[in-house]
Order: C-alpha cells, then structure tokens, then sequence
C-alpha cells in the first residue's frame, strides 16, 4: 500500500486518532541500543520510525541531535552499517520505516543506488531537509521510480503558493516544522500555530505530521485533531541519555 | 543553459524549506541592486571614505629582483579598513541590508577577519550582530575575537564538529532558520547557497577591476599570471574577475597545503587528490570528505583557509581548466612571509602568504618583461600569536609569561 | 626676521660639534629636494603605491548624530601602510637617505609605530636599521617590537632615564654621534635639531593637502575645527598645514592628560602649568621639567604621546594663540574609544583617541551645519595589549594566561 | 691670569711637557666621595678639574656617565649644592676648576645669572657639548663679559674652516673629541688620529686638551707633544666604583 493511504487506513481507526513517529540517530549510542529502542517503542504503539542517517554537518538540528550525529560518527557508524541495520529492523518489524538524512549520504553514495537498496531493504520514505524540490531533479525522479515517498517539509514560513508546489513533489505525508528554528527547542502552542495548521490542511491533501519541539502527552493532545502524525525527536534522545532504554517504552505508552 | 544558481554542474541552493521565502527576498533584492547602477556608485563611494579603496598595487622592486624573472606586483588588500578584503563583501552586503532593512546580522568566521569586517559594518550600519566561530579558531584568532566583542558584537564559539570554519558556517544556519525575519546571514565567503556566490564574488570584483586598470597603468600591458589564496575563494575570484576574460592571462589559485598534500593534514580541495563532489552547507562544491560523504578534518597554519569546501565558481574554472590550482606547506608559507617582510617591509596575513609562496616558486622562470600579480588577501598583524609562536620568539614568549604570570597563571 | 630653523623663539639645533657636518649635509640635501617638484613628485608616487594614499575622510554620521551638533569627519591616518601617519615621515625621509647614499638608518620610537615604520622603510630601500625604544615602552608595545624584528631591524631597549621615548631619543644621538658617515637619523616627529621639525613637517603635510581638499568636495566648505592629538606633533602639524593660512578655521592640539593636569602624572607640556621653555634634544621648547631643568617623568596611556617636549613649531602657534591646547586623561580616552568603536567600527590608536576626546566634547555645542575634523593618526590594533588591558577583559587574561602557561609561566 | 695663558704658563715647566684634567660627576655617588676623589686628584698633580652638574638627558655621554648622572639626581643632586660644593673647592684647591654641563642647566637658571655666580665662585671656564656657537649667542657675550672661558669642541668631523670658525667662540683652550661617538669607548690612536690632530692645532692657537677614552699613562704618553691637556674621564669613575676612592691618588700619580 502506498504510504500516505496506509496512513489513512490507520487513522480510521477511532483508538487512533492521531499516530506516532518518532526518530532515532543511527549508531548513537550504539546500534545495539538502537535496536532496543526502537522494540520498545514498537512496542508500545509507535506507527513510525524515521532512522537519521548521521551526518557530519548537521544543518537544520538542534544541539542534542547534533552531538548524536558526531558521536555516532566518532564511535565508527557508517552509511552500510546503518543499511544493514535498517534491514534488520524492516524485517523484524511491520511498522513502516523512513530515513532522514542530509542530500551528501545519498548524493555520495550515489542517488539511483541508494534507492534501489533501500527499497531492497523496505524503507518507506526519506526526509532529506537540505533537499528542496529545486534541487532533487534527479532524486525526486527515483523516488518515484522506485515508489519511496520523499517527504517534504512545510515551514511556517512557507506561503500558500509554496505549500502547494512542495505538495506537488512529496509523497507519504507532510513533514510540518512546528517553528522556525532547529530541532530540540520547545514550541508554543499558540494561535498563530494554529492558523499555520489550518493553511498547511488547506495546501495539501496528504497526511500531516508535525515535528520540532513535541515532547508530552499535552502536547500530543494539542495536536489530535489537528495534525495526523505527531513527531517525538529530540525527547527520546535525551530519555535514553538520562534514564536508559527502559524509559522509552513507558514514555511512548504514557503519549497517547 | 545552466539552472540559476549553477556554475557548470556546481553551486545551487541546499537550504532547509524555512529559508525558501528568505531566499526569494534576498535573490530579489540582490538582483535589484545588482542591476541598479546607483548602488554600485554608493557602493564605490563608501568603499572609497569608509575604506581605503582603490588600494593600491605595489612594485615588489627588491622580491622582482630577487628572483630575477617576472616583475611582481602586490595587489594590497590589507589596506583595507580592517586590514583585509573582507571589507568589500561585508560592506556591499551591508548596504543590501539597509535595503532590505533588516536589523540584525549574524556571520560565520574563521581567521577572524570576516568577523571583524562583519562586526565593523554593523557598528557602522548600527545593526545588531552575533558572530559564530569554532572553537578552535578563537583560540587561535584571539585578537580579532577581543576586537569583534569590543565592536559590541557577540562571538559565539562554536563547540561541535571540528570547531572551525565549517561548523561555524552550520551555527550560523541554525541561527538564521530561527530568526530570518529580521536577520541577515553575512557569509563571509563565495560559497554558500545561491545567490552568495554570486553576491560575494560581485562585491569582491573591485579588486580584479582595480588591478586590471592599475596594472595597464603602472606596466604598461597586462599580466601574465595572476595568483591567489583559496580558502573559501572569495579573494580570488575578486581579482580574478578583471582577468577572466582575457586568456593570456593564467590564474593560479593557492591552497592551504598544510603539512603536506600526502599527510591528510591540509585544506586542498582541488590541488590534491583528496577532494571529491559532494553537498554540505547549502551548495555543491568539491569537498574534502570521506568515502561515505563525511567531511574530514582539515588543517591549516591559517584559519581562513582551513575550510572543506571551495567556491562552486573555482571549481567550474578548475573544471574548465581556466584556473590552475596548487597547494603550499605551512612551512613554505613560513619562509614567504619571511623573505616578503625583510624584502618589502611588507607583513602578509598568514592566508595571502600562500600566493606568495606559488608566485615565488615561478617568478624565477619567467622573463624579466612579464608581470605577475600577487593579492595580498589581508595583513598579518593579526596573526601575531601564531607567527611568533611559528617563528619561536623567544622573547615573545619571555612577554607573554609575564604577563600570563600578571593575569594569575 | 628669524634664524634659520627658529619658529618664534623655539627651535634651533643644539648639537654636538661632531655633527655639524652631517647636519649642513643634511639641510643641504633638504632643502635642494624640497625645491626640487620631482622629488615630491617621487614621494606622492611612493605614497600612493606602497601606502594608501590619499587616505580617506569618512564623515562619521553616527557620531555626529549622537552628539548633535557639529558633523563629524575623521581623517582615516590608520589606513596607511603600517596603521598611522608614521608612514608619510618615514617614506619620505627615506627617500631623502636614498638621495644622499647612506645605507643605514636609525630611529626612536615610543608607541612603536614610528619604529616599525622605519623598520618597513629600511626594508623597502634596503638600509640597515637600528631601533632605540625605551624599555617601559618595549614593554606596552611588544607586537610591535616583534614586527620591527621580523622586518629585520635591530631594536635597542633603553635602560637610561626614564626609558621612555626622550631616553631612545639621546640614545639614538648617541648612536647617530658614532656613526653619522653611513648612518641618517629618521627622527620620527616634528621635534629636534633643526632641520627636522621643518622636514618632519613638510611631509606630514600631505595630510592637511589632502584633507582640505576632500572636506572642501565632501561637505562643500572649510571645517570650523580641526583636532589631532600632539606627542611630539606630526600628526597635529601634518593636518594643521591644510587649514593654517584659514584663520576661521581653529585649530586644537590635544595632549596626555594622563591621571590629570593636576596629578603630576601627565605629558601636557602647554595646555598644563607645567610646562616651562627649556633646551634638551637639540631643540628649544616648552618642555616639562623642574626649576633645575632636569626633565621629569611624563605619563600617559598612550606611549606615542609620553614625551617631556613638544614641536617648536607648535608652541609657537601656541603662543601666537593659533593653535588652541588642550588635554584628554587616560580614563577620558578609554571612552572615547568604546564609544567610537561602536559607534563607527572605527578602532584608533590609543594616541589618536586623545583627539576625539576633545571634539566629542565640543561638538554637540556647534551647529548641525558646521564640520569639523578629526585626524585619526592611527590604529588601535596594536595597543591590544594595553586596551585590553585597560578594560580589564576576562576572556583575554584568560587566553594570555594559558599561552603563558604553555610558554613555561 | 687668562686660563689659556695659564696653561701655556705651566706648560713651560720641563717637567710638565702635558698637563692632566679629570671630570668629575657632582653628587655621583655622593659629594662627599667627589670631595676626597678631588683632594687625591689634586695631591697627585692633576692641573685641571672639570665639574659635571648632571642633567637628565645627558645626550653627548656614554653609560658610565649617563648612570652617573641619573643617580646622581636621583640622590638628590641640585644645580644649588653643585654651586655650594664647587665654591668649596675653588677655595679649598688652587689649581682651575670648570664647569661641564648642558645647555639646559644654565639656560633654565639664567645664562647672566648662572655666569655671575660662577664668576663669584671662581670657576675659569665651561664646557657645554650641545651648544654651538650658532645657538650661544647670549651664553658668549656673557661669558667675554665675565671673563669665564667657554671652551669649544673640535670633533674628528670637524674642517678646518668649521675648526677655525670655532677657535673665534672659544677661549682658554679647546678640547678636542679624540673620536666620533660620546664618552667611555676605547679610542684608537692611530695615523688619522695624528692627522686629526695636526689639523686641530694648525687651525686654533689655543692649547689643545684631548678627551674620550683616555685611561692609562700610555695614552698620556702618546699624548705628549701632540696635545697639551689629557682629559680624563670615565675611567676615574669607574676606578672609585670597582676599587673606591683611595685607588684614585695611585691612579693619577701613574700616568704621567
Ligand atoms: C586575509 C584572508 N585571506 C584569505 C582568506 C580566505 O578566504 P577567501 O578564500 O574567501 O578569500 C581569509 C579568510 O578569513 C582571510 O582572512
Ligand atoms: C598613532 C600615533 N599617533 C600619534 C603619535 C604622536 O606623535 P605625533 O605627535 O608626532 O603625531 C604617535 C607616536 O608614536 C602615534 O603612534
């Protein structure tokens, strides 16, 4: 089933009403923890995973998920151990699985390439956020060979008119920055937030998901209604950091 | 025909969606300006009451002599205000600010030097301005970090990646994607997303017309090769632009070769083998990284040239063959700087000093009718701490024992 | 009318029998270049090749909105080769020793600008070169006694009197009085035996040309002041030349008011009751002294402006009441400075920065019509050491004490 | 008696075919020390003393003398005692005393003044390195007006012309720098010494005293006929400071 209408499936579930993405940085602190994590989080009701790729420059993060990705780096990850991990994971659990990364992994390893492996390995899409639609001529056309959602992301500095052309590129769903900025920091929840939900549902007919900055139940529930997917990044991160793999899955349970 | 933005299959805009509407603005605005006569003359006029432009190129008589060959002329962009060719750029994109009327700017730094001309231009244009640097570097430029804060900037160092030039560039993004509402990023470089290349390498080309016209005036013809340092490349393709369209004239660009271009300690993205294509920090250049597309450490005597990426404008002219690229070792640029001090009573940052090492090692088999030109990029006063630290002077450090001794060491 | 070399009563040439001839030698090959219109011609050529001439007026808007009162123009010395208006006596004196076939050259220096600058000199024709500087002052201004060294001078710590810049003073006579056959003394202001503050004079006039031309283009009339900072007085002479014959111009010369004119610990010698005529350095003067006429201790913040004399030229206009006197403290001039920094991006000599102490405190009484001009001798990047210092900066100390601590403090 | 007929005078004494001037540094290292270095020097047949009152920019001398000089003042040192001390000396000591100093002193105390008091005390002439004729016009009148001799310097640089133009400014004798540079330093007596000399005194009438760097009874032996004064001068100071005052008699007794 493609992505967004596997979404949609989902969704019609009435215990559902808003699903769980969350993100993981390959080989940080090791892949074996990696592994663990994402049990856990299976689990415990997450609907997606989107396994960061690590890259030494780490544009668009935040503090935390840049120290991830250098450390990971550091402790030795490269990009055929994380392929190699992915096809582990996409075997041993039905979820749907993503990769985000920076353009360089792919572009390095060579477009049509990494597409023909990762759909060897089952990933279901990529989130690229140094790739717009201008620049992935070549990317965006494999996506579609080789039927990969590339997931685009909407800012809320995206116009209308810009909504819709990004609507016209990605496939899956929508990646809705929740504020300007990085990755990691808080967002407020606030009227203008909303008013960016309403013109992101009015631009696109894709599922929404919305990242940055979502870390609790509150916030989850803010969004049921509003978004289709919530995105929990930088929170579980700094969970294993703080409390170890065994905190993930009561978090996870306690989001919904 | 090439995509905008595109120098052969080099350059674009890699930038996170949150910045698509900055970038429209910008592009905007710089082409407005760009196509605007007026503002070239505003342009011309503040770089001429505010700096010292035109600079002036000097008649290397005693280094010309010394080598016996080609007549070497120094194009001196270290008398610019702020003491290197940073000025033109940040001056330029200062007033494209003003027009744009934003009132904060942020800018990424390596040497210090870019920082300093950022730090100098929002005093003069009054905006608000933080400064991000690797950590690495404020050690190493400390006096150019202590300038910039005295300008009442903020010097934010920048702890991750390899604490340079690169992941204060990533800083500096991370700052503009949370406020590009009324921040300008200065990119210090031509490098970067379109349309920085194309904005730094405009404001940066009064060197190469200066020196076009200077030369004529002063030898008579043109030159017969013109060198530069490449770091990002922005002082290169400045002078380089009043030479492009005359093919007698070889341009050679000079990279840091550190200690060694088989040591993998060095900054030679094209002069070595070690460099390949690939996309980071909003653009596609050649890039010194790993099999996997992992940047690499690189290592440089001068910080402004210890950068994993060039130009995507080189490296189409280096493409193209139209700009020859060499390397020189920390220590051949110890031993120019040397020569051109007690020769010239000339001090060339540690980053020009690359120039003058390539000049040197070729004026010698060049006719004595020929001139060549050397930019010298910036001036090396600010690179006391590590030139006296190179040269082991000891009674430099007999000084600063001292007074590391009054401050409580 | 007046002896040779006397401005008024002050001047004249009080030196030892053993260099009389040198010194007929010397007024000799003055004054045929100075009638001589290619030898100016040659030093102009010079200036605007190896220097940056002519230097820029900047019109200095923030500072003058900030006071609101007169427009304020800086007159940009610090973008000379070498950062002060040093150069221009230099480079000009260096011509003249060119003309008269010696090859050795000696100097004093007290800020260390004028040693460097002679340093610069002597490698650009090729002297050799000897630099007397006080030991307190090799201490404040140690960058620059790295530079004068790497230039490939010889610089000489005085240990005698005060060991500041009247000690290197007779230290260099005493060199001079050795070896006056190959060797040209390149005194480094408008002070001393006749014919030096004349020569001194003459070429720092290239200044006031310059700036009345440009105040004249950029404001559309003459300035109602002009401001400059006097240690010995070159910079102050140099500017004043422009505006002398233009009695509605005023002219104000500002000193070292060091801890205050009635602390005993300044270098006033005429805008202070200190000061009283007197002979020493081979000139007549107002010098500090006491009732013996021993010379006394002089302080100040600024090393270029802790001097016991003062051109004979000036405390002649002085005493015509041509030129009016005043003085800015050490803690007056840290002020300035920030402000000035912040205000313009515009970083100037400590030595410099006594002038601006002075117009920033009359030109928000003057009207919004009127200009006036600051000459700006120099860059303050080599005072980082004393500035940084003086504002009591924790990250420097920091970083001077771990270079210390690597340095074996 | 005129000091330059004085000279001549004693120099008609067959046991005297040179005569001997030392200089002393006033208040260096104390009066007292110069009291009893002066009685040595007398006992011991010098014939003439010249009394340096210190100045702070002692530009014409090397560093024995610059240091004593600045020590000098830093004791305490006066241009007042300095008068005091040399009046004691005419009175007590019959041989000439002069006066060696810089322009400054006497200027900033009042050339009319300084020369009346000297008159007073008795003192016969005055040796002023950094005042040439050109630039003494006062300091002369004065000093044909008292009757105090000034006492010009030849220099190796001198000219005939210049030698000759200074013989007119000058009275009692003229003391000729042995060498370029300023006090303390070696001097070599050589051929272009005895060239120097030969023009000295075919250019002045006045009996010639030779200064800077004599030290031993050869210099004053080579002097012989060549000159008619030996200065001595930073050798007798640094005789009091490495071996004190008692080494100063010895010392002047042995060289001629
Ligand atoms: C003096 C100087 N020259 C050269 C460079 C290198 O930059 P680019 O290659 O952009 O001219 C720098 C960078 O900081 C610099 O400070
Ligand atoms: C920058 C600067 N300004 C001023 C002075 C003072 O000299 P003058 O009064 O001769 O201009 C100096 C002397 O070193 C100096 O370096």
């Amino acid at each position: 089933m493609e992505l967004s209408s596997q979404i949609k499936t989902a969704l019609a579930d009435p215990d559902r009403k808003i699903l769980l993405m969350t993100h993981i940085v390959l080989g940080y602190p090791s892949l074996e923890t990696n592994r663990r994590v994402i049990e856990q989080m299976v689990a415990n009701g997450v609907d997606l995973i989107e396994m960061q790729i690590p890259f030494s420059e780490p544009m668009a993060d935040g503090p935390v998920i840049v120290k991830a990705n250098q450390e990971a780096i550091e402790r030795g990850i490269t990009v055929r151990r994380c392929l190699d991990f992915a096809r582990e994971m996409t075997a041993t659990h039905a979820i749907p699985f993503l990769f985000m990364t920076y353009y360089n992994i792919i572009f390095k390893f060579g477009v049509e390439e990494f597409f023909r492996e990762a759909k060897e390995i089952g990933i279901r899409g990529f989130i690229i956020p140094d790739l717009p639609p201008e620049e992935g001529e070549d990317f965006f056309a494999q996506s579609r060979r080789y039927g990969i959602a590339a997931i685009l992301i909407y800012a809320p500095t995206s116009t209308p008119e810009r909504m819709r052309e990004l609507a016209r590129y990605s496939r899956g769903f929508i990646y809705c920055a929740a504020r300007k900025g990085v990755t990691g920091k808080q967002t407020d929840f606030d009227a203008s937030f909303n008013d960016y939900m309403r013109t992101c549902r009015e631009n696109t007919d894709l599922p929404l998901a919305v990242g940055f900055g979502i870390s609790s139940k509150e916030d989850v529930d803010y969004l049921t209604g509003k978004a289709d997917i919530a995105v929990i990044g930088t929170r579980t991160i700094k969970l294993v950091e703080e409390q170890g793999v065994a905190a993930v899955g009561p978090f996870i349970a306690g989001l919904r | 025909m090439n995509k905008p933005g595109y120098y052969g299959e080099w350059g674009g805009a890699f930038i996170p969606e949150v910045l698509y509407q900055t970038f429209c603005e910008l592009n905007e605005a710089f082409q407005k300006a760009k196509a605007d006569p007026a503002f070239w003359q505003e342009y011309l006029s503040l770089m001429s009451t505010y700096s010292c432009r035109p600079t002036p190129l000097t008649h290397a008589e005693n280094l010309s002599r010394h080598f016996g060959g080609a007549q070497i002329f120094i194009k001196r962009e270290d008398l610019n205000h702020t003491g290197a060719h940073k000025a033109n750029n940040v001056m330029g994109q200062g007033l494209l600010v003003k027009r744009m009327g934003k009132t904060r700017v942020i800018a990424e730094t390596g040497a210090g030097q870019h920082g300093v001309a950022t730090a100098t231009m929002a005093a003069k244009f009054g905006f608000a301005c933080t400064i991000y640097m690797g950590e690495e570097d404020v050690q190493r430029q400390r006096p150019n970090v202590f300038w910039m804060e005295k300008l009442g900037s903020t010097v934010v160092p920048v702890t991750s990646g390899s604490k340079t030039l690169k992941d204060a560039i990533n800083e500096a993004f991370r700052d503009w994607v949370t406020r590009m509402d009324d921040t300008h990023y200065v990119m210090g470089t031509v490098c970067g997303p379109h349309p920085f290349p194309e904005m730094v390498a405009w404001f940066q080309s009064i060197i190469g017309r200066e020196a076009c016209g200077q030369i004529k005036q002063q030898f008579g013809r043109q030159p017969s090769r013109v060198y530069a340092c490449v770091g990002g490349g922005s002082n290169a393709m400045g002078i380089f632009q009043g030479f492009l369209d005359n093919p007698a004239v070889e341009l050679v660009g000079v990279e840091a070769g550190g200690k060694g271009l088989d040591s993998g300690m060095h900054a030679s993205r094209l002069a070595a083998k070690d460099g390949s294509p690939g996309v980071a920090q909003g653009y596609k250049t050649m890039f010194l990284q790993n099999s996997d597309g992992q940047m690499m450490d690189t290592h440089s005597v001068a910080a402004g040239l210890d950068y994993v990426g060039v130009s995507p404008i080189l490296t189409d002219l280096w493409q193209q063959k139209r700009v020859r690229f060499s390397a020189a070792t920390d220590a051949e640029v110890m031993a120019a700087l040397d020569l051109t001090m007690k020769k010239e009573g000339i001090i060339p940052a540690l980053e020009s000093a690359h120039a003058f090492v390539q000049a040197f090692k070729e004026a010698g088999e060049m006719g004595r009718d020929e001139a060549i030109i050397i930019n010298m990029s910036g001036r090396g006063d600010k690179d006391i701490f590590t030139i006296a630290h190179a040269f082991n002077d000891p009674s430099w450090k007999e000084f600063i024992k001292k007074k590391g001794i009054e401050y409580g060491a």
